[in-house]
């Protein structure tokens, strides 16, 4: 076993003490890091979080088709979920569609699976982003797959709670519509925190670093987690265990 | 620490007292209860009324039966919306007759598929679901909250009825087990799990809990409603009783026919339903 | 066996031409005598005939809870239905709610069930109602639960067909809104008909007699049919095997 | 006669031919196909493409997979309408991403709810159904069909999109089984019970048929699609490889890469589908 936590690890780090206290989190497909830290933090909470992985049969509860997990959130049963997307903007806006002007694309993404409804119904939306780079976190998406935030009057239960890459962790201020640098991972400064990022945001003279787990945790994370989240994400399972520098062993959408 | 970790204990919930579910039921709380044919938690309901609950606005899906007959002769509902009251073969109930008579109680008329829709509109979290047919029922004189609208979707005249969402505070039924995670098997009756997605809080009875995990096995798992929308539930052996429940015991049709030719007055009800306890089998 | 049908044995009889050629016949709770009828006619049809009795477990084959009746007549899968109602009028509208000035009734019915609902969904609509008198059948019902006809303009797939009773059957008009006296049972004349309605209908000079069943259809209505109708109409079933004149076994609702 | 009369003979259906399945999807068919985890008529869709099947409009339900992108790529489709286009880890489908690139396509962006929300509009037979969420989201922007109402039931400002019902004309799908009645066994995978609700046809390929009525076992009834809503079966073991069926068989994942890395190029793609039988075994 590494001593140098992954990415991924760092990731997870990160996005665990997010899910404290809740009493329910979806993940939902081609997303193995958001997955690792909901079954950490419902080790953790002594089972008190309720995590339901979509793609898993083992953590997987739903009964009424494809439909569910949206409805399931619409009544307000679900309190994090995870989004990723191809560009990420600093409104928080995500683009899961493609680069270009559409339908002209230069390159496509998968599509905007349930993004446009889910980010406006579950309260805490964590967008996950392993890439940090102007790529991916633009001033603008060229399309806005979900929207960060909604004007006055607009029916909207939910949004953006933190953006976590494999750099840094942003909080997202719903009322300002703008992201604040929360926390910056080992190696990193804010310094080359505001280079890699296309988009501007808010960041304190001084910012810390991104707390690593702590050893029982990361003994757990290595272990049954790592275990549990093999059913789905096998190689990157794998990865978790050794504890190799790169974590990257599923697409981050 | 691996098993501590992520072993199904962490999952397993353990039954409450039917005096507990029966807690969880405010005065005045809209509450969802299936007809007859498809689980009603008979023992709960004694237990509602042992309490003294009032003012109940009872939501039938769609109809409603013994257990509502019940409720309304013992005094504890203000508000009916269904789309029909029934004991089957033995007619209208008799204190829901009695009740509308009197004006004791709002009778709110509506139709069955209105109410699965309603119940459907509170599923999704979306305000109305429009309906076909309807026009020209005089249900709809009577119902302010069902509007007539012109459908946005034609460019020629075309109105449609819209239904409000029904999002009951409390949805209550009897199924025939739960297993050891809180999930509930109710079969192919699928009106129960939507009940369950359309409530705030679902209470179920239930004639045992089993040491298994109904998710895991493929079969049972289809007809399932997951722990996630159970918000507690009790034991009662033959918590049913007496109006049945499919594939455990039938309904107890000598007690039934007791209890409608007493409950033809209060008097009556009043006298049947203190010794009620004996109809009902333990 | 009594040689002299019951007047239910004789509605069956009337009913079971109406479903020749259908290809899926619902029947609704507390609808023994269609029920008999939809059985018989599958019968005959050597099965080309689909038969969903709700109530039964043996030929009820919904599997999507409460509302998937409706939804199935709107999908246009169901080809005929049957409704009762405590009034019928000369409209065909259909009361399942009461008399009187609603709410201040003066006698409850159960209520609507899906009648406003399935009434305009359905193709055909058979009402039956075995006491056939002016209380019944009256001119112009105290509660429209379901309307017998709509406006131009109004999304209509169904309605009315035909009206059976225990003295009588009528074709339903719609063109016109009014019944038409096809045949009269046994014993019965233009005049006993006329007598005996509350509503005003169109009739022919000679109007013939209802036909029985052929006497294989009877043995198959006492025989196999009455078993399977006996698993949710057990007295009914007794009464259909014995032939009695009096088939009023259940509430015809 | 008792015997003839109401046995169980009346109900039995046997299984057709694949061939004569795929003769049922018309040219320019509105076709619902699920997503590669929920069981895909793969070895129907290669005759589909045998059959060389033209301008079909594909609705993902919600998302596609290697059979929409089998179908792009032999130059079956006009219009994809899905919430995504995905291989899982194998990323965005490659006849797909040139197609949309060329233009050869028209792809109606949507999202899974939308998705799910019309197919139950179609099933209720209703023109539409309202949907929160997607305010804002520039999918709006480019669906036409889509509308943003003001909430009826609402007396402040409350916007709220509609989305029109999707009543597909063919559904098709690969389940585990099929009993003597034509009943499919689908289990806890509920959208291909909406799909079959709301299309016209259904078109269904099973492992196997087993001499049995689902419909009488309480377990099994609940996760089974009536045969009321199948148009017509056939049998196709291992029918929904290389994408694999849950509980069966997995995912062939060598296939899919393989697949990935030759359909880069058009000419990638023709040489691996003429060869393509042999990446599924019979």
């Amino acid at each position: 076993m590494s001593d140098q936590p992954s990415r991924a690890e760092v990731m997870i780090a990160a996005i665990v003490p997010m899910l404290a206290g809740l009493g329910h989190v979806a993940v939902g497909a081609a997303s193995p890091i958001p997955a690792a830290a909901a079954l950490l933090a419902r080790t953790v909470s002594g089972g008190a979080l309720r995590v339901s992985l979509l793609g898993s049969a083992e953590n997987n509860p739903f009964t009424d088709g494809g439909r569910e997990l949206f409805d399931c959130a619409a009544q307000g049963r679900i309190d994090a979920f995870f989004l990723s997307g191809g560009q990420i903007d600093g409104s928080a806006n995500v683009n899961l569609v493609g680069i270009g002007d559409y339908p002209n694309l230069k390159a496509r993404f998968p599509g905007s699976f349930g993004s446009a409804y889910l980010y406006h119904l579950i309260p805490r939306v964590i967008l996950f982003r392993e890439e940090h780079s102007p790529r991916t976190l633009v001033d603008r998406v060229d399309f806005v797959s979900a929207a960060g935030t909604s004007p006055d009057g607009v029916y909207r239960c939910g949004g953006p709670h933190a953006l976590v890459t494999g750099r840094a962790v942003f909080r997202f201020d719903q009322a300002r519509a703008l992201f604040e640098l929360a926390s910056v991972h080992d190696g990193e400064t804010r310094e080359t925190i505001t280079e890699a990022t296309g988009f501007a945001f808010e960041a304190a003279a001084s910012v810390p670093v991104t707390p690593p787990l702590a050893p029982d945790a990361r003994a757990l994370l290595r272990g049954p987690v790592a275990d549990a989240v093999g059913e789905i994400y096998p190689a990157f399972a794998a990865l978790l265990v050794g504890g190799t520098p790169s974590g990257r062993s599923a697409p981050a959408r | 620490m691996t098993d501590l970790a992520l072993s199904t204990e962490l999952t397993r919930r353990r039954p409450s007292t039917v005096d507990a579910l029966v807690r969880k039921v405010a005065d005045g709380a809209k509450v969802a209860l299936p007809p007859d044919y498809s689980g009603c938690a008979m023992t709960a309901v004694r237990g509602l009324i042992a309490k003294g609950v009032a003012d109940l606005h009872i939501v039938g899906v769609p109809s409603g039966g013994l257990q509502v007959d019940w409720l309304i002769g013992a005094g504890c509902v203000s508000v009916v919306e269904m789309a029909a009251m029934t004991l089957g073969e033995f007619g209208v109930p008799p204190r829901f007759a009695a009740a509308q008579k009197a004006r004791s109680i709002i009778v709110r008329d509506g139709t069955c598929p209105a109410i699965h829709a309603g119940l459907q509109a509170a599923e999704k979290g979306i305000p109305f679901l429009p309906l076909r047919g309807i026009l020209g029922s005089d249900l709809l004189k009577h119902r302010d909250d069902w509007q007539v609208v012109q459908n946005p979707m034609s460019d020629t005249d075309d109105p449609i009825v819209i239904v409000p969402a029904i999002a009951p505070d409390v949805a209550l039924f009897h199924a025939a087990k739960v297993d050891r995670n809180g999930n509930v098997w109710i079969g192919v009756r699928r009106e129960l799990m939507l009940m369950a997605h359309a409530a705030k809080t679902t209470l179920v009875t239930a004639e045992e809990q089993v040491d298994t995990d109904f998710l895991a096995d493929p079969a049972l798992a289809a007809g399932t409603i997951p722990s996630l929308y159970i918000t507690d539930f009790a034991l009662a052996p033959r918590g049913a009783a007496p109006v049945g429940l499919t594939g455990a015991y039938p309904a107890d049709r000598a007690a039934l026919a007791d209890y409608v030719s007493a409950a033809q007055t209060q008097a009556g009800f009043d006298r049947w339903f203190a010794t009620a306890p004996a109809h009902a089998p333990a």
